[in-house]
């Protein structure tokens, strides 16, 4: 199992802040799970493709598409920071 | 190096004072505060909400503040940040560097803003006229941390 | 623009909160704050005689300041330096700018600051166990001055 | 008359903060007027000899060597400035 977190925007348009979801066999990075979520169609496909601006973080640290996820880690997606 | 991410308002010059309290060394404190304004890009801002991830925004703040430490000469640094909802005006964000002369208080505060408005998990929320809106990521703030790679 | 020469003790977040009041266009406040160290150039300074040159110090803070207004878009600035007997720890110089946007500011800033340190007309006077000594001008301010003529 | 003050180092070492003198004709710049002090030999000589790193201000202005002097002027003579 793996927690998934939403933030911001990208919360309020998949209507969801946090989820925990099996890992299938072959997901074993950030492009991977994300191409998982984004399977699910509607505002996952569109929020999640490949081309938006959406940021990931795994165990609370930015991440790259090609960033370890393993059972048991913390991952978020998320749009471009704003604060400051 | 203290990091606090909070509701509750602050008063810049307590955390000044206390920021450099029992340290008779530091002979330059540099700081910044940031302010919710009423106009963002042509709208009418009422009101603002600003949320963060808790746990990550510590961490990711933390490490802003020792890559500064390994760039400056520096004694000690201060990050408080605001979460929630706030008003024109309001305080958001107070960084405070202090050390014993003011090239490096200035550059490492400089540089802690640039980064933290460009690697910390928050994210802002507009209430204006025409509804809420999150505010989009402005490529000026990306243009002021990339300024960082080439230097110092 | 407000310029204050004075004996007595400031507070940072009492100047920089009536800096920016009922301004809702200012997003940032830059501000620097200079404290006496109880070490210069090796020595233990046990106190420190400010003094200055009344009339003109004022003066020249405000060219300083109007020159830092025709190089950023900035929308207020403040500058309170103490004159008189000082110990270690205490407040010597506080520097604030206002404005919408945090590079301006903190350019402003910084440029005011070392202008100051080159152009206004104080002199520091350190008692040390080996008795007093007027503090040498540094080279390092004027190179930090000198800085901003080929820039911004 | 012009009054001529003095601060800091250069006021302690001259004694004196704060003078009136009356102009000699061909004495109509800083430079001419440093030199007239300085022929009074003793402190006055050292400090204010050509070779040393005072500076001057004419009507509470930053001033060079060549600016005019003249009389009801106050011109004030100091080590380089240290504050801040």
């Amino acid at each position: 199992m793996v927690t998934v977190l939403y933030f911001a925007r990208l919360r309020e348009a998949l209507g969801t802040g946090r989820e925990q979801i099996e890992l299938p066999p072959g997901v074993r990075d950030l492009d991977a799970l994300r191409a998982l979520l984004a399977s699910r169609g509607g505002a996952w496909a569109r929020e999640l493709a490949p081309a938006s601006t959406v940021r990931g973080a795994v165990n609370e640290a930015m991440a790259r598409g090609d960033t370890r996820v393993a059972d048991g880690d913390e991952v978020a997606f998320f749009p471009p920071v704003t604060g400051g | 190096m203290t990091v606090r991410i909070q509701t509750a308002d602050f008063d810049a010059g307590a955390e000044i004072a206390a920021l450099r309290a029992g340290n008779p060394k530091i002979g330059a404190v540099a700081s910044f505060v940031g302010l919710v304004r009423d106009v963002n890009e042509g709208e009418r801002v009422s009101q603002m909400t600003l949320e963060h991830y808790p746990g990550m925004t510590e961490k990711a703040i933390e490490e802003i503040v020792a890559e500064a430490r390994t760039r400056w000469d520096i004694c000690d640094a201060l990050v408080v940040h605001r979460v929630g909802a706030l008003k024109p005006g309001d305080q958001i964000v107070l960084v405070a560097v202090a050390g014993a002369h003011r090239g490096d208080a200035f550059a490492a505060c400089q540089f802690v803003m640039d980064y933290l408005k460009t690697r910390a998990p928050f994210w802002k929320k507009e209430h204006t006229g025409e509804g809420a809106r999150w505010v989009e990521a402005r490529a000026s703030d990306e243009i002021a941390a990339g300024r960082w790679r080439s230097k110092g």
